[in-house]
């Protein structure tokens, strides 16, 4: 097993976990179970573009995975903002 | 209101069909595919462009005629959306946590977005992808109760919207009115002026993305204050 | 012929066929939109697996990030409303 | 040594200052008036020097190539001459007419307009030089007589243009149906003397006879054939000099005018022969003047009794060109000028009766050439003159007729004839009996008094006048040189050649 | 060196982002901009006529990588109507918004949309085009919307979740061709075009998605609502400019691209789809019971005739017999781009005066407002196909085609389609023919009423009559 | 042509003519704006997606750039137009509420 299939199969394992968020994303029931799993999500997210980064052989995944971070970050603020206030 | 169920059966069906077609299509096409013909060309053509980026030089650059319709199409969105009412209430403030968090999402937001804007010459990057940072701060602020999202008055919202095709385009003109043709940048100074209009795109795609986020015509600083 | 690479292609493919499936037959707005921003950012994956990482980025920042904000911003508004609809 | 211009500026005579005067304000009363009697005299002077041009040989073609085998053209043979003068004469006529008619009523820079865009339509008909702008201007026509049956604006003026415009916008429909068929099978279809389609493959004959049974349908309805004649009595909601123009002039004519083209000069009288498509023709003409001569005798309305004349009346051009041989065509081509003088005579006349006295209906006649004897005289000469008696210009028309039918062997078309001429009489001479001979009323339903030492205004007046002179003269001098007659005759002489 | 093509996109470009700027001066920037983008537009077309066909290379890179424009006669021919059809509405508008809070979104809005109609014209980049779509889409919903009402947000919501699908749908077309051909640009691509599955199926995508945007039968039933909800000046322009643009790429796809493919049973389709749309859009049109709702079904058949041509083009004999055709075609969607327009810039007079728009209760309106009336009734005429307008002289050379390709049975539904027309033209008309007091004058607002007017005389005395110089232009 | 390249492009060029199909699907057999919207946001995606599989050139050449960029166009031009579908549902809803 070379160091890129060693790699993919890193890959591979981040990204059945993104598998088993999504079920939690799809089944809920609350919106902190979705959060939970979105962030899970992100980050795994993250591993999987660093891992893939040396693979595909592009460097620049890495700023993609900053941007997952970031927009991670965004995400929970969005979430944990409440609704607009009712009426004008 | 269903919609009827023959129609449900009928719509996979058809789907399907076409999907089989397509699939054959897309099959057919690869197969002819050499893979090497404007691809081959374009990627030659990178450094007389101005950028050492490909996506960047085809952007900008060889199809820089889309690229500035393009963002006279975000503009339209925008003045669409302002032109069907005011922007919806404010969130309200938020608790101490979040105010921290946000106090340091924004600005870093904000520094990833020039640092994009930075390597897009040479690197993934640019002015569509720093303009979405510009946005998700504009956004985060709005989130956090921000009532404009951290964007100026009305008569400044609408210089930053159109600035990015208005720099576009006059430097179009301009390069035109100087004998050069329509979006033909001089070699010399190519890098300059792509970068030239990657920043004021940049600023124009933020505005207009955290604009389109409040979601209708900037309140008066009267109606502002609630 | 790269099998692993084959297997990870495949793995991510219908990760993304089942998000999208999960997204499109979602019938509650909030469920539908977070899961059609997992699809966005997994749809990134996919592209800087494709070796496009400006598509990663951009679809990672406006397509899932933007789209997604501007329409959880809507769908909260709309959901007690929806939902309402939709019990009928 | 052809003019290109003088057809097109024929027609633009009155085009222009008709589509000026849809701007002129309301109260802008001298300036339209000079602007109509202006465009009037001044396409009269135009058509005076086409007759002499035309008499001396001279050829004028105006044409316009829209694309290969689309081409407007206007032209003048001697046919669209004589249609072209009458038009013109009796424009000028009704003009004079029309303006002491609408003097106090609304809407009279539109009603003039659209009179102005009548009459180009007309002489653009008269002057087509071929199918496509025949068809061109004869839908203008529809389109400008259209405001003017309306004009009235009551709910009967709605209800006979809504009628009007479904028989003749459907009779356009079919009409170009029939000429792009046409068309497709033998190429442009210049209107030429003697016909065109006579050298064609026989192969061909069996769609020529679907094809004029369309184009006969289409010319029909404006020609008022029975079945295709429901629209004029309808029609006669409209103002006086509407009615006029509309049944002397402008619409039945255009219709009857196309019909002799289409005989003459598009299928060739010889070759529609041939194909028994005169039998048809006649058979339908014959149909058309005893029913309009039958519904004429039970109106009791003016107005729709003179419209059922004219549905008969007109039928004598169609049943002229049915019949093969050059004195039945001098015959019906004639009686399109005399039946024109005649017609608009007794309209002009029942306007006056209306608009003077407020008499409609025949029976309240009564005397009525007491009141108005200039009136009545006029109105005496254009109903004896449809009757046919001599020295009037009908009995020129019946005396043609008859020497061709008896020419041709057509015996029915002689008893047709008389059948017709004992009909007319049937329904002109009571009324002439009543306003003669029938002592008046005490009062007049609606009596209007104008500020003259005349019977009436003299803007109503001398139009019935002039006109029966002209159908008078007509007849009485019949013989001499540019007379109807004459003009005629060497129509018919060119098409059946020496 | 100056280039016409730009410069004919570039202007209306430049009106809009100044007046995005300037506000406050919308109204006289707009008409500025307005007469600009139509000389520069007119320009193109005298070049073309006096030149033949134009392209130009964008970017200074050669074609398959630059995006090329070119202007050949049937461009130019629409440039020309388009960009007055525009100044005519600029000019109405300019009255018809002036004290209206609209105005401020008009102005920048409309300028995005004559933008994307020029570009559209313009453009032989398959990829470009999918962006010119899309402006013109999003303009042509938001303007569509400026009415505010109910009815006119949910119709153009529609319009425009169905104007995105067509145009994604579209964009698959042109990724197939992608793939197959490596390159984008149309004359490129059409060059290299070879029978096939994927050129097959690139044809089916582009020509369907465009035919939702068009409004092509059965795909027609956004249309009515969204026209007619719309402010009066913006109906006029999205039916008679936005709709003719998206059946315009159907004809030039058809004609230029699929060329070696379109075969003659996919255009018979093509032409029954038409056929269907002109009866069933002529006979809602005839039930209608808003004004602008007839006129908006009037579109519907509109497009129906143009559609109808493509079975006849397929089966035309010889060269000369396509090339009337063609003629016919611009002649058709020529008059119907001036008559639309001037039909709904009259409508929203007669709406503004009554204050609705119900043909039954129009009283005396149409009859108080005579130019207005007239730009109807002429326009109507025009619609119809009353001669010398340009409809005229199309269905005649539609009809001489049908008969003599053998496919007799156009001429009925032809005939019936304008016997249909006949009705509902007339029944408004019908209307101005009352007992109502007579305005003296004939023109009471110039700006507004003579922008309608004079558009109705084009479309029935311009077209037709100048049907030597199109076709000269087309290179016929 | 190397295989390996072309089955990646068609495994990929295939999930994204699924992607267009299922949208389309949704698109016609759903009701509602957010349905629709995210059903039109997919098949926008299905495209791209096509657009980004034939643009890749295996893991040794670098990928055609053309593509590329009309996809980031494209992203552009969709978000533009769901942000202004979503102001137009958002009023309708303001106009429902007064109403």
């Amino acid at each position: 097993m070379s160091l890129a299939d060693f790699n993919l199969a890193v890959a591979a394992l981040l990204l059945a976990t993104i598998g088993l968020g999504l079920i939690r994303i799809v089944l809920g029931p609350t919106l902190a179970d979705r959060l939970m799993a979105a962030q899970l999500l992100g980050t795994s997210g993250i591993g999987v573009l660093v891992v893939l980064s040396s693979v595909v052989q592009v460097p620049a995944l890495i700023d993609v995975a900053l941007i997952f971070a970031l927009l991670a970050a965004v995400t929970v603020i969005a979430f944990t903002c409440r609704q607009y206030p009712d009426g004008p | 209101m269903r919609p009827p169920s023959l129609l449900c059966l009928l719509v996979p069906l058809l789907l399907l069909a076409l999907g089989l077609s397509l699939g054959w299509a897309l099959g057919d096409g690869l197969k002819g595919y050499s893979g090497e013909r404007l691809a081959e060309v374009a990627l030659e053509l990178v450094p007389e462009s101005g950028a050492t980026h490909p996506v960047t030089s085809v952007l900008l650059n060889f199809r820089g005629y889309d690229t500035l319709l393009e963002l006279a199409v975000l503009l339209t969105a925008l003045l669409g959306i302002w032109s069907l009412g005011p922007a919806a209430p404010p969130y309200p403030p938020p608790g101490l946590v979040l105010a921290s968090l946000v106090g340091w999402v924004v600005p870093l937001l904000i520094i990833t977005g020039g640092y994009l804007l930075w390597v897009g010459a040479y690197a993934p990057g640019g002015a569509f992808q720093a303009g979405a940072m510009l946005g998700a701060a504009g956004v985060t602020l709005t989130l956090a109760g921000h009532p404009t999202g951290g964007l100026p008055a009305e008569p400044w919202q609408r210089l930053l919207a159109a600035l990015g095709t208005l720099v576009f385009l006059l430097m179009g003109l301009g390069l035109m009115a100087l004998g050069s043709g329509f979006l033909i940048y001089p070699k010399g100074i190519a890098k300059w002026l792509i970068l030239i209009i990657e920043a004021t795109a940049t600023l124009s795609i933020g505005v207009t993305l955290i604009a389109a986020f409040l979601g209708g015509r900037p309140m008066s600083l009267r109606n502002r204050s609630r | 012929m790269n099998l692993f690479l084959f297997c990870f292609d495949l793995l991510l493919s219908l990760t993304l066929l089942a998000l999208a499936v999960a997204a499109l037959s979602s019938r509650d707005p909030r469920r539908g939109v977070i899961l059609f921003i997992t699809f966005g950012l997994l749809l990134a994956l996919v592209w800087a697996r494709l070796r496009a990482p400006d598509l990663a980025l951009t679809e990672a920042a406006i397509g899932a990030g933007l789209t997604g904000a501007l329409m959880l911003g809507a769908a909260r508004r709309a959901a007690p409303r929806f939902d309402s609809e939709d019990s009928r | 040594m052809a003019d290109p211009y003088l057809p097109l500026a024929i027609v633009l005579s009155s085009a222009l200052p008709g589509a000026l005067i849809f701007f002129l304000d309301e109260e802008f009363h001298r300036l339209r008036t000079a602007l109509n009697l202006f465009g009037a005299i001044f396409k009269l002077i135009l058509v005076g020097w086409m007759i002499w041009g035309v008499f001396h040989g001279h050829v004028y073609l105006s044409h316009l190539e829209l694309l290969p085998g689309l081409e407007l053209i206007l032209s003048a043979d001697a046919l669209s001459v004589l249609f072209v003068t009458l038009s013109t004469v009796l424009w000028l006529v009704t003009t004079i007419y029309a303006i002491g008619y609408l003097e106090h009523s609304p809407n009279r820079s539109r009603f003039f307009g659209f009179f102005s865009l009548c009459v180009s339509a007309t002489v653009g008909i008269a002057l087509s030089g071929n199918l496509l702008t025949f068809i061109v201007f004869y839908e203008i026509l529809t389109l400008a007589t259209y405001p003017l049956v309306a004009h009235r604006g009551t709910p009967e003026a709605d209800r006979g243009a809504r009628i009007y415009l479904a028989y003749t916008m459907t009779g356009g429909v079919v009409l170009l149906t029939g000429a792009v068929w046409l068309q497709t099978l033998i190429g442009p279809l210049n209107f030429t003397q003697g016909g065109l389609l006579s050298t064609a493959p026989e192969s061909l004959h069996p769609q020529f006879i679907w094809i004029f049974f369309l184009l006969l349908a289409g010319l029909g309805v404006k020609a008022a054939l029975v079945p295709l004649h429901g629209w004029l009595p309808q029609a006669m909601v409209a103002p006086a000099p509407v009615s006029a123009l509309l049944h002397a002039v402008a619409v039945v004519k255009a219709g009857a005018f196309g019909i002799v083209r289409l005989v003459y000069d598009l299928y060739g009288v010889e070759f529609a022969y041939g194909l028994g498509l005169l039998d048809v023709l006649g058979a339908f003409a014959a149909a058309t003047i005893l029913y309009g001569s039958l519904k004429a005798l039970s109106q009791d309305s003016l107005k729709k009794r003179l419209a059922y004349s004219t549905v008969s009346q007109v039928s004598y051009i169609a049943l002229g060109a049915s019949i093969l041989g050059p004195i039945a065509t001098i015959g019906g081509l004639v009686h399109l000028v005399h039946q024109g003088l005649m017609k608009i005579t007794l309209f002009f006349c029942a306007g006056n009766y209306a608009e003077t006295l407020g008499i409609h209906q025949v029976s309240e006649m009564n005397g009525v050439g007491r009141r108005l004897p200039w009136t009545t005289l006029a109105l005496t000469v254009g109903a004896l003159g449809m009757i046919g008696v001599p020295p009037v210009a009908g009995f020129v028309t019946k005396w043609y007729l008859g020497l061709g039918a008896a020419d041709a062997g057509a015996y029915w078309a002689i008893l047709l004839l008389i059948a017709s001429s004992l009909l007319n009489a049937a329904y002109f001479l009571p009324i002439l009996y009543r306003a003669w001979f029938r002592p008046p009323p005490p009062s007049w339903p609606e009596e209007h008094r104008f500020p003259t030492r005349l019977e009436t205004d003299p803007a109503l007046l001398w139009p019935p006048l002039i006109t029966a002179v002209l159908s008078l003269g007509a007849g009485l001098f019949a013989a001499a040189p540019f007379s109807p007659l004459e003009w005629v005759r060497l129509i018919a002489a060119r098409e059946y050649g020496p | 060196m100056l280039d016409p093509l730009a410069l004919a996109v570039a202007w209306p470009l430049l009106g809009a982002l100044s007046i995005t700027l300037l506000p406050r001066w919308a109204a006289h920037l707009g008409i500025l901009a307005a007469v600009g983008a139509t000389l520069s537009a007119l320009g193109v077309a005298f070049a073309v006529m006096d030149s033949g066909s134009l392209t130009s290379e964008l970017g200074g890179w050669k074609i398959p990588l630059g995006i090329g424009l070119r202007a050949d006669g049937l461009a130019a021919a629409f440039l020309a109507m388009v960009n007055l059809v525009a100044l005519g509405v600029s000019i109405h508008a300019s009255v018809y918004f002036a004290d209206s809070k609209a105005r401020h979104h008009f102005w920048p809005l409309w300028f995005l949309l004559w933008t994307a109609l020029n570009a559209l014209w313009l453009a032989r980049d398959l990829f470009n085009l999918y962006v010119t779509l899309e402006l013109m889409g999003l303009s042509a919903a938001a303007l569509g919307a400026l009415s505010g009402t109910r009815e006119s947000i949910s119709a153009n919501l529609r319009y425009l979740l169905l104007g995105l699908a067509g145009s994604m749908t579209y964009l698959l077309g042109v990724a197939l061709l992608y793939v197959a051909y490596g390159s984008l640009d149309l004359v490129q691509v059409a060059r290299s075009l070879a029978p096939g599955p994927s050129s097959a199926a690139a044809c089916a995508l582009m020509i369907g998605g465009l035919s939702l945007k068009a409004a092509l039968f059965p795909l027609h039933f956004w249309l009515p609502p969204a026209h007619a909800s719309a402010p009066a000046p913006v109906s006029a322009a999205l039916s008679a400019l936005v709709v003719k643009a998206a059946i315009y790429l159907v004809l030039r796809l058809w004609l230029d691209l699929f060329a070696g493919i379109a075969n003659a049973s996919a255009a018979m389709l093509l032409g029954l789809l038409g056929g269907s749309a002109v009866l069933w859009g002529s006979w809602q049109a005839l039930r209608a019971e808003r004004l602008k709702l007839l006129a908006a079904y009037s579109t519907v058949a509109q497009i129906g005739y143009l559609a109808m041509f493509l079975p006849l083009i397929a089966a035309a004999a010889d060269e000369r017999g396509r090339a009337s055709l063609l003629v016919a075609w611009v002649l058709l969607a020529l008059t119907h781009g001036l008559a639309k327009a001037s039909f709904f810039l009259a409508t929203g007079l007669v709406q503004k005066t009554t204050g609705h728009d119900r043909i039954a209760e129009l009283g005396g309106a149409a009859q108080s407002l005579p130019a207005a009336t007239f730009a109807l009734g002429l326009a109507g005429a025009a619609l119809i196909g009353l001669p010398p307008s340009g409809t005229f002289f199309a269905k005649w050379i539609l009809i001489q085609a049908a008969i003599a390709s053998g496919q007799w049975w156009w001429v009925p539904v032809i005939m019936l389609g304008t016997l249909l027309a006949l009705g509902y033209v007339f029944r408004l008309l019908a209307r101005a023919f009352t007992r109502e007091p007579t305005p003296p004058h004939f023109v009471t607002s110039a700006r507004a009423e003579l922008s309608a007017l004079l558009l109705a005389v084009l479309a029935m005395l311009g077209v037709g009559l100048a049907a030597r110089p199109i076709a000269n232009l087309l290179g016929v | 042509m190397n295989p390996e390249i072309l089955i990646t492009q068609m495994l990929y060029g295939c999930i994204g003519l699924a992607l267009f199909l299922l949208g389309i699907g949704s698109f016609i057999l759903h009701e509602g704006l957010w349905r629709r919207l995210i059903a039109l946001n997919v098949v926008g995606s299905g495209v791209f997606h096509v657009l980004v599989a034939v643009a890749y050139r295996g893991l040794e050449q670098t990928p055609d750039p053309i593509p590329h960029a009309l996809v980031l166009t494209g992203i552009v031009v969709a978000v533009s137009a769901t942000a202004l579908a979503l102001a137009f549902g958002r009023h309708l809803e303001d106009q429902n509420d007064h109403a």
